[in-house]
Formats: structure tokens, C-alpha cells, sequence
């Protein structure tokens, strides 16, 4: 195998923690493979990416380009697609986030290379690349390979892959691309920041969560009595914001908050990735669901299957009188 | 304002439905008990492309690669409000998504679109590849994750969703394709009858030959080798006993383990 | 939700607090003619605190509050004129008290006529108190605000008249007893103490009433009705007195009405007795059926239908309101209800047939006997239908002729809506209307309970 | 739906608002319409809900979740049919459900609604586990499928799939066992009955589930037919004839109130409790059915039988009618009715809340935790009643 071509995305001057995720990945099949790791880079700051990057990359491309401070994929499509044509990497990794979702299908598109998205697992036997796909609600897992090619494109699956600190000092260079920011067909108008919310989830100590098992918006007073039992406050899953039920600064996952309270219950969430993800730092998750193969069990240190609207008022019935 | 919508039927294996069993093949699940439904971020796509039609006129119109099951989901989306739906006759279960890019873009060239909607992703496989990819193909501007849309003088201003709740502000010239995350907005109930009356609407069945597309446009790129169930259920501790004994249970052990 | 509703629900909590389109035509809408008026928030207290916090927040904010009962004055009189609050005050129903020996009831704004009734007859079977025969969701409070009267209107009076005690949330906000319940826990009496009637009869401008505590009657076991039927109107004031002057009957009414025809043209006497035994009964039916009606049956006049130990009426157990108003299949029913002569009989029948015919509604004329022949209450109804706008503006036409016709034969509008009350006041004594003025400005400084009301101009 | 299209245009706007919607015929409490009771705003008594209807037909009201919720929050209990006293008063639970129907075919109904009919849709029950599950229930009970028994044991989708409710299809498939009742049950291919489909204004989805099922009882050769739940008796009794199904159905309490008379269920060994009894709406006022379970609880010796303050045809709803104990438009709050009816049976000194319909156990039994009155009320089925009546001593 000739070479790896890691994508470092970043966002308020920092490299994205998935990408980091992938850095370490590329290193360890690069190691396997005893082929070089190629991190690129593309940011208005190329000092402050690429050293970083190079202590896991043997080498650092970092594309210079004006505005934004973070990733957009169409300036990394034009700078990407030159660059894997002409290295013609085996491998190419980027995390699967909402960049990547934008970007990796049209990359693999440009430059004609098969694409694997989302995977939770990435192997290599004698040069093959083979990787997992968790599928049908996390209920069945998928086995890939790919036919015979120069290039593969992988996201991997943010949370999945350990991190380990890079210790390698990989040479920096800075290439200059024609890079396009400003395609005519499609402006970047700039970002918004989510809106704030009166609770604040990321500093709470317990967190009752709610999900789709909660059914009905009039059921989320059960859960509100319950978290004020545990003096913790309510947070949700994407669902929730969706329906309306609670507003978007309650959700925790992916497109919400990252939190690592004390304890963590979910209540009727079946525990989908985009989910997990945000509660990883927890110290103690409890779920209760009413379905015993929700993945949220394989997450969770103490599980009840059961009706929530059940559980949920007797729970805090024993919370508030501890039976003596 | 012509509209494409690209939907797709999937398997009911929502949170309470749970009965999922490899087949013998061992490359697909036992389809005989699950019950298909549209793919969840389909329909909040065509909820959001009808309310666009409603605003702006034109036609909106449903498409899709797949068997003839999957006419159930045309009819609902020609029940939602959808002029008419095409659907190409493979076997989408056992080609990959570059395949089924590849056919959607040949179908939606030859339709009138200055909108394309994918759901964002689907809930069975979940590649989130889709429609980026028939961009590429089709050479028009796409947007991902779209939250929020505003459509005006032949363009397209879209909210992206990021990470933790952040949103990405672009402007994208028609015709363009977005892909739509769920709770932009609230697709209505189909009703019974109105499916019943959708039967008189326009379902047009293509080939890949009718395409002009060869039959090995759909070799995939990406190869299946097998299915496995995930292991289920082995992380948590599971509390048993009725709602009253187990919730004592619980609330003891949280107790000792000074969470609370 | 804006701030002033999120300080609602912080009063009376969330769920009892609404600003959603819903409500707010729900509660923008009276049962008559009146034309609809939105209120800004509608709120649903449990307490008299709570009715004290949202006052006071109303008077700071200088926001109308608008207290709400059964809602079934058909006047208008609880509608938002000027928006604001509306104050249903329904969810204030317990019964506090009921003093057998001195037959009294304490209970909450918000209890129903129909709780009331069925309460005393369950726990207190030898008690009753004046029901006004409207639909039973009429509140007690809300009766006696408009000064009502029920069906122990002829031996007793006014219902208004039969208040032992109030308390009352003032437009400022202090809570105010009147009556023995201001020196102790004491509910038997607002008399000897100075006359503070100032809430009685003003229709909820003056405060919000949050307890009445209201006189009950000896209840007699058996209940028994006849009914003298007459062509000759101008004999009905004579057959009333010479009734009454018997002290037998208990409720008594004259009416007539167009439909159906077979009763057109006549008049009719309705009157209730009963006794604890059929002697008691027995008595009471001679004293009236040979003593006083004998004459008029021999001469010819009239024909008594029951009043006989052998006829037994079927005494209805709801009021008729509710049915006579869908006549026109329209839903809509209001009428002109004035304090009148009882002498006027004839002539408010003649003339309100000729105004009923005028806006072609076929007409049910009422006079209720109040006290010994001392007034009565007459009212002209006219029912409308609710979907047909002209309907709607014939009936409200005739409702203010009738209005001016009560007052041109001498009589006084009862809680009449804002055309009779302007009606009321051009012709009264400026000098009285001055010192309701005072009284309303003292009470009332920022003018925010029930604005458009019996406002002095 | 323009008004114009509306059933009932003509009729609609005839509400006086007169308020005897929201009585027992005693007066004693207002709070005797479950939606009335729980939020107390005239918005959502029955004549301001038709009043709303008729704005929102007329364009006068925009429609919104809580538009849809107050329509919706009716639980169909038909006290409001009951005590009106206007000549349409039989129509007055049709009017909303016509206008929930209006809701349905524009598609705009709250979201609980929506989930409900998309679950009984797919998957035959509106909690959307798998229809293949339907018959896990009935596993060790020896219960056969049924097979040209005498009866069809209909179990309905709240016996078949709720935990609770699954203890109650058992004891009542015990007992008829026991009463030496040839029957037989569908399992996994039992479907929804639709009674609540219907009331949800769903009318095409009832009538696909009714003829289905008219279908698959005729294939069977079913004639006679004992239900569990009074919805599902409703349904099947004045709804399903309409669609060319006519069977011999019967509550069954019904059925239990015979084989005790004909002493075909010996239940000699009693059961020693006071027990209250509440109505459910699509026994009681729907069916005009309130002897058969009373007349069942008095046979059996040592049940001593009080009344609510309001039984019968006054009976306050559970708050599960009309999908309600699904989508629970009325939960949540003390003024909930589940909670307001426990309460009264309470107030009767009674030590069981007995109740013949698996929806009404439900909600009852999870009011009295709610209440925290577990040690003081106990909500049992009629059927388990009698099952423990019916333990054949030695055997």
C-alpha cells in the first residue's frame, strides 16, 4: 500500500475531535501497512493545523485559503480531488460528520472512487480494506469489501475509533491550489451559532432524558417530576425537538450538546448513534425502554424493559420517600 | 417550480418493532414479518417540497429505484400531493448507493427539476450518500442536512446542520439539489381514503434500458460480504420485576452509587 | 407567551392560563346577540389569593379584568368590551358551609345553581335556596351580581335580597368581607351593621365577588303546580294579587306565547305550592282553586288545568330556556328581562307582540312575580338563528325596542346590555348618577373591572 | 372541508352553550366531561369545542396542534349526548368526530393522532410493535387458535399487547376455560378491531380494518363472537353490520353473567372484598350494558357492591376513550380524569376499583399510582374477580 490520505476538518481554530479519531486510525493502518500517512489541511491558518497534525501524519499538505474559519466542502472538493489524482492514495479517511456528508459522496463521485460511509469498523488483510456498517437501527451490522480499485473512501463513525496521541513529527507543506470559495452557483452566507436555551444541559449534574418512547408531549410532565426529584434537569433526543416538544437547546447528541453529567437516564430513547455520541462522558447511564435489543442497553450500565409511562412515576415516587 | 423528490421504502425496524433476523443468504434480513414504511427523512422531503409547490406552483414529482413493493410508497407520496412518480424496476437491495445514484441521475435529467429533495439519509442503511452523489452527476449545487429553506428569484437559501446545533448559511443557485434532515417541518397525515383516490394519479414504471443506461451501471463498487445481528442488551445490567419492584431497585442503586 | 402571560401562570399556573387563538374566541363570544369582543388572556384562579394576585397585577399593569360565571346572562355583560382579562371563575366551586340551623350556604363564586341544588337535596333535604331556572351551570355569585331572582321569587324576593355576606376581591386588590363574616367567622348576616351594598346588582364593575353566602328556605316535602288559563290579559295583574294575597302559592307566573298555536292568544298563570303533607297541600289548592279562582271559573273567564289532589303535573325537571331557544334551529336565544309593575301585565304582552311581530319571531312573553305582587320580572325573549346575520339583527332589534318599551311603561331593564344601561342612565336622576360615578371612580380608580359596563359617562 | 361540506353544516351552530354538557344528570359536579374536567376552559367542553369547529370550518380559525388537541382531547364518553337537551343531541359526539374526520382528510391532526393511525396502519396496533408479536400473550395459557370453535375469543390491541392488560386477556381466556366455553382466539392474526380508528375520524382505515376482519371472521366461519374490550364490542356490534358483518357478539361480561346463572362456573369459593364499580363508556353509555358485570359481581360470594356517586349512565369517563389512551390528551394532571375517578371510588371505601374494560384498567391502575393510593386501591378486571372466585377447590 503506497499511502493514506487523512481529511482534517476544523472549527473555531480546532481540529474536530473525529478527525483526531481518524488521524490516530490512518496511523495505526498506516503502521499495519508500513505505508506514509498524508494528513490535508485546508484553513486560512495553516500554522495553527498543521503541526498538530503532523505528529500523526508523516506528512502535512495544508491548502491556504481566505475565509472561513472552518471546514466547507467545496473548497476541500477542488483541493481533495487535485490532490488524490495526482498521490493517488489506497485509502482515503474522514470522519462522518455533517461536513463529511456534504463533501465525500461528491468527492467519491469526482474522482471515481467507491465509498463507505459511517463505519464503525475499518480492517486491512494483506492489503484488502474491509469495514463494518452498523444498519437497521444498530440491530444488524454490515460486512464491506471493495472491488479491486486505486482509491477507497471511508467515513468513519465519530466516537467509535480511540484516539491515541500522535508522537511522530511529520513534515509540514504548505501548497498553493486554486481553490474556489466562491463558486457562483454556491455562496457561503456564514454560520450560525445554536440558539441559547434557558437550561443549560452541559453543566448539569443529572440529566432525564426523553425520547420517542415518551409518546406525547403531556408525558414529558413525568419525566420534568422526575429530574426535579434527582435535582436534574430534562434533556432530550432529536425526536423530541423535532415534534416540538422541548426546545433545541435540551438535545443531546450529534446535531445537539455534548454533556457528561453524573448520571445519564434515558427514558424511551432507543439510543442511535447521533445520540450516543453526545453523552459519551457520562460517569452512569440508566435506560429505560420498552424494546430489551435497543442499542441503548449495549451502552448503558443498568437497564429497566419496560413502559416508561409505567416506570417513570413509581420511580419518583421512591426517589422522593426512600423506603427506610 | 419543478420539484424531484427521490424516496424510498424501508423495513419497519423502528425501536418497538424488533423482530430482525438475518435471511439464509446471509446478505439481507427476514423481510417476511417487518412491515415497509417510507423512509422517515423522505417524507419530512416531500412534506417540505409540497408546502414549496403550495407557495410557488409547479409540479412536484416522486422518485424512486426499486421493486414493485415499492409502489406503496409512490401512492402515499402521490396521497401526500405529489403530481406524479416514476419508479425504476431494480432490485434496490442489492445494489449499492453509487449504483442507484448513477440510475436517479439519469432519471432526474430527463425530468423538468429545478429542485431536487433526498431525505438525508435513510433509516435502514444509513449512508447519508445519496444525493450529494446525484449532484455530482446531475452537476448541480447541493446542500446536505438542510434544516431551513427559503426559496426566491431562482435561489435557494438553506440552513446545513452542524455538530452541535451550529448551522452553515448558504445560498445556492437553481437548479440545486438539498438533501432534508428531519424537523423542518411537519408532514401531514396521509389518510386512507386519500391514498384510495391517489390510485388514479399518474405511476409510471422505467428500465435501465429505458434510461439508456447498460446493465452493468449497477456493478457495485462497494461489496456486501455478509450481516451479522449486533450483539443486543450485553452493556446494561438489566433491572428485572414489575414496575413497582424494579423502579425500587433502582432507585436504590442509585442511591449506593451516590448519583444521587 | 408574553410577560404578563407568563405572570399569569405563575399565579394560577400554566395550565390555567390561556393567549392561544382557542380560547381567546371561545371567551370573545356571548350566547345572545352581542357582538363578539377578544379578550387578551384568559385565566382560570382556584383561590381568592389568586384572584387577588391577578387583580393586582391588572391594576398595576392597568389591564380590564373581567369576571366570568356561568356565562349565561345572554346581555353581553361578561364579555371583554375593552379586552383584558377574563376571569372564569368556574373552577372556584367548592361548597364551604351549609348551617341547617340558620339556613345559609357559604359557597365559592364559582359553584353552579345545578351543584347547589343537587348538594342541598343529597345532604340537606329539608333546605332549598331561590333557583333561577336557568340552564344549571349558572353560578351562584354570578346571580346575585346581576341582582336575579328564582323560583321562591314571590314569597321571598330578589335573590340578591337574600345575601347573608360577601367577600369580595376589590378593583385595587384587597380582599373585603361585608356583613357579620367582617367582625368573625360568622356568615348569618349583613345586617345591622352600615349598608355597604356596593357590589350587588353592579355586574362585576365594582369587584370580584369570591364567596357568597346566600339565605336557604324550609323545604317542603311534596310540590304540586296548576294552571289557570285566561284569554283576557287585563284580568292577569288582579288574579296576581288576589293569589298572592292567599301567602299559599310559591313561584307564580303569567305567560303567553305564539307557538305552538294551539296556546296562541292565551294567557297563562302558572302556580307552585307545596306542603310537608297533603292536608297542608290540600288547604293551600282550596284556599287558591275555591277562594280565589272559583269566581273566575263559574263566571266564565277561565279554566284551571291541576291544582286537584287527583291531577298530578309533571313538574320539568330541567328549565324550559334551553329548548324554547332552538324554536328558529338556530341556537340563538336572548331576551329583555325588566323590573316592572305588575299593573303592566297587559300592556307589556300587547306591546311585545306587536315588537315580536315587527321582526317577525313568534313571542313568549313571561312576567315572574316578585314578592307579594310587590313587581314583577316580564320578559320578552326572541330567538335567532345563529348562522343567519339578519336574524341575529332582527332579534338584537327587538331587544332594544324592548328595552326602551320597559322604560317607557315605567319600568327598570334587568341586567340589561350596554344599550339599556345607557338607556337607564339618560333618564336617571343626575345627582344618582353622579355618586355611582363617585362610588365606581372610588372603588374602581384605574377603571379596570369590566370596562364598558354601567360606566357613567 | 368547507362548512358547507360539513355533515352537520346545518346543525353545527345550534349549540346554545347552555353547559348541560358538562353534568351528571345530579348537577353534583361540573367536571363530568373527561376534557371539560381536565383543563376546565370552555374551550374544551363540548359546546366550545363545536362552536371551535365551526370557526375552523367557516375560516374563522386557523387550524394549530392546539386546535387540533381540543378536538381531539374528546373522549367520545357521550356523556355530553347524554345530557343534552336539544332534539340533536344524539348527534353531538358524530359532530366531532366528523370534524376530526375534516382533520384527517386535510392531513393537520396533533402528532400523537398521527402516530396512532400510522402505527394501526403498519403494524395492525397503535403502539407499533410488530403485528407478528400479537399473540405472545397467550403463551402457556393452553388457549387454542381458533379453529371452528363455538366462539371467537376477540382480545382487541390494548389485551394483546399491553403488559397489564395481557394478565386479563389470560385470566378471562382462564375462565372461560374453566366455564367450559369452546373458543378460540386469532393470536398473530388478529387485527385491529378499529373501533377507536373510527372515533379518531379515520373512516376509510376503519372500514379497510372492519372489512379485513369481516373478511377473515367469514373465512373462519365465526358467528359468535366474545370480546374483551367494550371497543371492540361496539364496533363489532354497530358498525361492522353496515359493512355486511353481522355476528352474534357479546361483551363478555355478558357471556360470564350467563354461564354464572346456568352454573356452568362455579365460583362458590368467593371473593371477600368491597368492591366498586366503573362503567366504561362503550359498555355503558354506548351499549346501554350496565347490569351484566354488576349482576356477575353480585353472584359472587363475598364481594360486597357500592356505588359511585356517579354510576351508570353518569359514570365519569376513564379519559381513555376516542384513542385517548394513547395519544393522552388528557393525562398529566390531578384534574386528569383517571385521577378524578379514582378518587371517587375511593371516597365509596371500596378496596377494589373493578372495571370490564382493558382501557379503563389501564388508565385507572396507573391513576391510583399516580395518586399513590396502591396500598388503599387495588383496579382489577371483572374477569380476575371471578377467576380467583372460580379456583375448584382440589384442583
Amino acid at each position: 500500500m503506497a499511502e493514506i490520505l487523512v481529511v482534517a476538518e476544523h472549527r473555531d481554530g480546532k481540529p474536530a475531535d473525529v478527525s483526531l479519531e481518524m488521524l490516530s486510525t490512518g496511523r495505526r493502518l498506516a503502521d499495519q501497512a508500513g505505508c506514509g500517512l498524508l494528513a490535508v489541511v485546508v484553513t486560512s491558518d495553516v500554522s495553527a493545523f498543521a503541526p498538530r497534525l503532523a505528529r500523526w501524519a508523516d506528512s502535512v499538505l495544508a491548502v491556504k485559503t481566505g475565509k472561513p474559519e472552518h471546514s466547507l466542502a467545496e473548497p476541500y472538493q477542488k483541493a481533495l480531488a487535485s490532490v488524490i489524482r495526482e498521490r493517488k492514495p489506497n485509502l482515503v479517511l474522514l470522519g462522518h460528520s455533517s461536513f463529511a456528508m456534504d463533501l465525500a459522496p461528491a468527492l467519491a463521485v469526482d474522482v471515481g472512487a467507491p465509498l463507505a460511509t459511517d463505519c464503525t469498523n475499518i480492517a486491512m488483510e494483506n492489503g484488502a480494506i474491509t469495514v463494518t456498517r452498523s444498519i437497521y437501527n444498530g440491530k444488524v451490522n454490515a460486512l464491506y469489501s471493495f472491488a479491486p480499485c486505486e482509491t477507497v473512501i471511508l467515513t468513519g463513525r465519530p466516537g467509535v475509533f480511540p484516539v491515541e496521541e500522535g508522537r511522530g513529527k511529520g513534515i509540514v507543506e504548505e501548497i498553493d491550489l486554486p481553490v474556489h470559495e466562491e463558486a457562483e452557483y454556491k455562496r457561503f452566507e456564514g454560520c450560525s451559532e445554536p440558539e441559547a436555551s434557558e437550561v443549560d444541559i452541559t453543566k448539569a449534574d443529572v440529566l432525564v432524558a426523553v425520547g420517542r418512547g415518551v409518546k406525547e408531549k403531556g408525558n414529558l410532565q413525568l419525566a420534568e417530576d422526575l429530574a426535579r426529584a434527582l435535582g436534574g434537569v430534562l434533556a432530550c433526543s432529536r425526536p423530541v425537538v423535532d415534534y416540538g416538544w422541548l426546545p433545541s437547546g435540551h438535545q443531546v447528541g450529534l446535531s445537539g450538546k455534548t454533556v457528561r453529567p453524573r448520571l445519564y437516564l434515558a427514558l424511551g430513547i432507543s439510543g442511535a448513534f447521533q445520540h450516543m455520541v453526545g453523552l459519551r462522558g457520562s460517569k452512569m447511564i440508566v435506560a429505560i425502554n420498552k424494546d430489551e435489543k435497543a442499542p441503548i442497553f449495549t451502552d448503558a450500565d443498568y437497564g429497566i424493559v419496560g413502559d416508561v409511562l409505567e416506570i417513570v412515576p413509581v420511580l419518583t415516587k421512591h426517589i422522593l420517600e426512600p423506603r427506610r | 417550480m419543478d420539484i424531484v423528490v427521490a424516496v424510498k421504502q424501508v423495513p419497519d425496524t423502528s425501536e418497538v418493532v424488533d423482530v430482525v433476523e438475518i435471511d439464509g443468504s446471509g446478505k439481507d434480513i427476514e423481510r417476511g414479518t417487518l412491515v415497509s414504511r417510507i423512509n422517515e427523512w423522505d417524507e419530512y422531503a416531500l412534506e417540505e417540497a409540497l408546502q414549496w409547490k403550495q407557495k410557488l406552483g409547479g409540479t412536484v414529482t416522486a422518485v424512486t429505484v426499486g421493486p414493485g413493493e415499492w409502489d406503496d410508497t409512490l401512492r402515499r407520496a402521490l396521497a401526500m400531493g405529489a403530481d406524479r412518480a416514476i419508479r425504476v424496476d431494480e432490485d434496490a437491495t442489492v445494489i449499492d448507493c453509487s449504483a442507484a445514484a448513477r440510475t436517479l441521475a439519469a432519471l432526474i435529467g430527463r425530468l423538468p427539476h429545478d429542485l431536487v429533495m433526498f431525505g438525508a439519509q435513510s433509516e435502514d442503511f444509513g449512508s447519508a450518500q445519496l444525493g450529494p452523489m446525484v449532484a455530482e452527476m446531475l452537476g448541480i449545487p447541493h446542500a446536505a442536512l438542510v434544516v431551513r429553506l427559503q426559496v426566491e428569484e431562482g435561489e435557494a437559501h438553506v440552513e446545513r446542520e452542524l455538530e452541535g446545533g451550529a448551522r452553515d448559511l448558504y445560498t445556492l443557485r437553481l437548479p440545486a439539489l438539498l438533501t432534508i434532515q428531519t424537523g423542518i417541518n411537519r408532514p401531514r397525515y396521509v389518510s386512507f381514503s386519500s391514498v384510495r383516490k391517489a390510485r388514479e394519479k399518474e405511476l409510471s414504471v422505467m428500465s435501465l434500458d429505458e434510461l439508456g443506461l447498460p446493465p452493468q451501471a449497477l456493478t457495485p463498487a462497494v461489496e456486501l460480504a455478509r450481516l451479522e445481528l449486533a450483539p443486543a442488551g450485553k452493556g446494561a445490567v438489566l433491572i428485572s420485576g414489575a414496575a413497582e419492584e424494579a423502579a425500587a431497585r433502582l432507585a436504590t442503586i442509585l442511591r449506593e452509587a451516590g448519583v444521587i | 407567551m408574553d410577560s404578563i402571560c407568563q405572570s399569569l401562570a405563575e399565579i394560577v399556573g400554566e395550565g390555567h392560563v390561556s393567549n392561544r387563538p382557542e380560547e381567546l374566541y371561545i371567551y370573545s363570544r356571548d350566547l345572545g346577540t352581542a357582538e363578539p369582543h377578544l379578550p387578551r388572556y384568559v385565566v382560570a384562579p382556584r383561590t381568592t389569593e389568586e384572584v387577588q394576585q391577578v387583580v393586582k397585577l391588572a391594576n398595576r399593569e392597568k389591564i380590564p379584568v373581567v369576571p366570568l360565571g356561568g356565562g349565561l346572562t345572554l346581555a353581553g355583560l361578561v364579555m371583554p368590551l375593552r379586552g383584558g382579562i377574563v376571569l372564569d371563575m368556574k373552577r372556584m366551586d367548592s361548597i364551604l358551609e351549609v348551617n341547617e340551623r340558620a339556613r345559609y350556604a357559604l359557597v365559592e363564586a364559582g359553584v353552579s345553581q345545578g351543584k347547589l341544588v343537587a348538594y342541598l337535596n343529597t345532604h340537606h333535604p329539608t333546605l332549598v335556596h331561590s333557583e333561577p331556572g336557568a340552564p344549571g351551570q349558572a353560578t351562584v355569585a354570578g346571580n346575585v351580581a346581576i341582582h336575579g331572582q328564582g323560583d321562591l321569587a314571590q314569597p321571598y324576593g330578589f335573590n340578591s335580597d337574600m345575601v347573608n355576606g360577601l367577600e369580595v376581591v376589590l378593583p385595587t386588590g384587597e380582599v373585603c368581607r361585608i356583613g357579620s363574616c367582617s367582625l368573625a367567622q360568622q356568615w348569618f348576616t349583613q345586617h345591622p351593621l352600615p349598608d355597604l351594598g356596593l357590589f350587588l346588582g353592579w355586574c362585576g364593575t365594582t369587584g370580584v365577588i369570591t364567596k357568597v353566602s346566600l339565605r336557604l328556605f324550609p323545604r317542603k316535602r311534596i310540590r304540586d303546580m296548576g294552571m289557570f288559563v285566561l284569554e283576557d290579559g287585563d284580568l292577569v295583574p288582579d288574579i296576581l294579587y288576589r293569589i298572592s294575597h292567599t301567602e299559599m302559592a310559591g313561584d307564580l307566573i303569567a305567560w303567553s306565547q305564539e307557538l305552538p298555536v294551539t296556546v296562541s292568544g292565551l294567557h297563562n298563570i302558572s302556580i307552585f305550592i307545596s306542603g310537608d303533607s297533603e292536608e297542608e297541600l290540600e288547604l293551600k289548592r282550596k284556599l287558591i282553586r275555591v277562594g280565589i279562582l272559583g269566581e273566575y271559573i263559574h263566571s266564565g273567564v277561565g279554566g284551571l288545568v291541576g291544582l286537584s289532589a287527583n291531577v298530578r303535573p309533571r313538574l320539568p325537571r330541567r328549565p324550559p330556556v334551553s329548548t324554547i331557544q332552538d324554536i328558529k334551529k338556530g341556537g340563538g336565544f336572548e331576551y329583555v328581562g325588566a323590573i316592572m309593575p305588575v299593573d303592566t301585565y297587559p300592556e307589556c304582552c300587547r306591546r311585545g307582540a306587536e315588537i315580536s311581530a315587527r321582526h317577525n319571531i313568534a313571542y313568549t312573553l313571561l312576567g315572574r312575580v316578585i314578592g307579594r305582587s310587590h313587581a314583577m320580572m316580564f320578559s320578552w325573549s326572541y330567538v335567532f338563528n345563529r348562522a343567519d346575520e339578519d336574524s341575529v339583527r332582527e332579534a338584537r332589534e327587538a331587544l332594544y325596542e324592548s328595552d326602551d318599551l320597559a322604560l317607557e311603561l315605567g319600568g327598570i331593564p334587568w341586567k340589561p346590555g350596554v344599550y339599556g344601561q345607557q338607556a337607564v342612565m339618560e333618564r336617571m336622576d343626575p345627582n344618582t348618577l353622579s355618586l355611582m360615578k363617585k362610588v365606581k371612580k372610588l372603588l374602581d380608580p384605574n377603571g379596570i373591572m369590566n370596562p364598558g359596563n354601567w360606566e357613567v359617562s | 372541508m368547507a362548512l358547507t361540506e360539513y355533515r352537520y353544516s346545518d346543525v353545527i351552530h345550534r349549540c346554545f352553550r347552555c353547559g348541560y354538557c358538562k353534568f351528571p344528570t345530579s348537577f353534583i359536579e361540573v367536571n363530568n366531561c373527561p376534557a371539560y374536567a381536565r383543563y376546565r376552559l370552555e374551550s374544551y367542553s363540548t359546546g366550545g369545542r363545536l362552536w371551535l369547529i365551526r370557526a375552523w370550518l367557516n375560516d374563522e380559525l386557523d387550524w394549530s396542534e392546539h386546535l387540533g388537541e381540543i378536538v381531539y382531547s374528546c373522549a367520545a364518553c357521550k356523556n355530553c349526548a347524554e345530557q343534552c337537551p336539544l332534539p340533536f343531541s344524539d348527534d353531538i359526539v358524530d359532530m366531532i368526530v366528523a370534524a376530526k374526520g375534516a382533520m384527517v382528510e386535510r392531513g393537520s391532526v396533533p402528532s400523537a393522532v398521527k402516530e396512532f393511525l400510522e402505527n394501526v396502519d403498519r403494524q395492525g396496533n397503535p403502539y407499533g410493535t410488530a403485528r407478528s408479536k400479537r399473540g405472545e400473550w397467550m403463551e402457556g395459557t393452553g388457549i387454542q387458535e381458533y379453529d371452528g370453535q363455538e366462539f371467537l375469543y376477540y382480545v382487541g390491541c390494548v389485551g394483546s399487547y399491553d403488559t397489564r392488560a395481557q394478565q386479563v386477556a389470560r385470566a378471562l381466556g382462564r375462565v372461560l376455560q374453566k366455564g367450559g366455553v369452546s373458543f378460540g382466539v386469532l393470536g398473530d392474526r388478529e387485527n385491529c378491531d378499529g373501533n377507536d380508528v373510527g372515533k379518531l375520524g379515520e373512516e376509510g382505515l376503519f372500514e379497510a380494518l372492519a372489512e379485513e376482519n369481516i373478511r377473515q371472521f367469514k373465512d373462519l366461519g365465526v358467528s359468535k363472537i366474545v370480546t374483551l374490550s367494550p371497543h371492540a364490542f361496539n364496533a363489532i356490534k354497530n358498525d361492522y353490520p353496515r359493512l355486511d358483518g353481522t355476528f352474534e357478539v357479546r361483551h363478555y361480561s355478558q357471556l360470564l353473567r350467563d354461564l354464572v346463572r346456568a352454573g356452568k362456573l362455579d365460583v362458590s369459593s368467593g371473593f371477600k372484598a368491597k368492591v366498586t364499580y366503573h362503567d366504561p363508556c362503550f359498555l355503558g353509555r354506548w351499549n346501554a350494558e350496565y347490569e351484566a358485570p354488576r349482576d356477575v359481581l353480585r353472584a359472587v360470594p363475598g364481594v360486597e357492591l357500592v356505588e359511585m356517586e356517579r354510576h351508570r349512565a353518569d359514570a365519569l369517563c376513564c379519559g381513555g376513550g376516542g384513542g385517548n389512551f394513547y395519544t393522552d390528551f388528557l393525562g398529566g394532571s390531578e384534574d386528569s380524569p383517571s385521577r378524578i375517578r379514582v378518587r371517587d371510588a375511593c371516597a365509596t371505601g371500596a378496596s377494589i376499583v373493578a372495571t370490564a374494560c382493558p382501557n379503563c384498567l389501564t388508565m385507572l391502575e396507573d391513576a391510583v399510582k399516580a395518586e399513590g393510593l396502591d396500598d388503599r386501591l387495588k383496579v382489577m378486571d371483572i374477569s380476575e374477580i371471578v377467576g380467583e372466585a372460580c379456583q375448584a377447590r382440589g384442583s
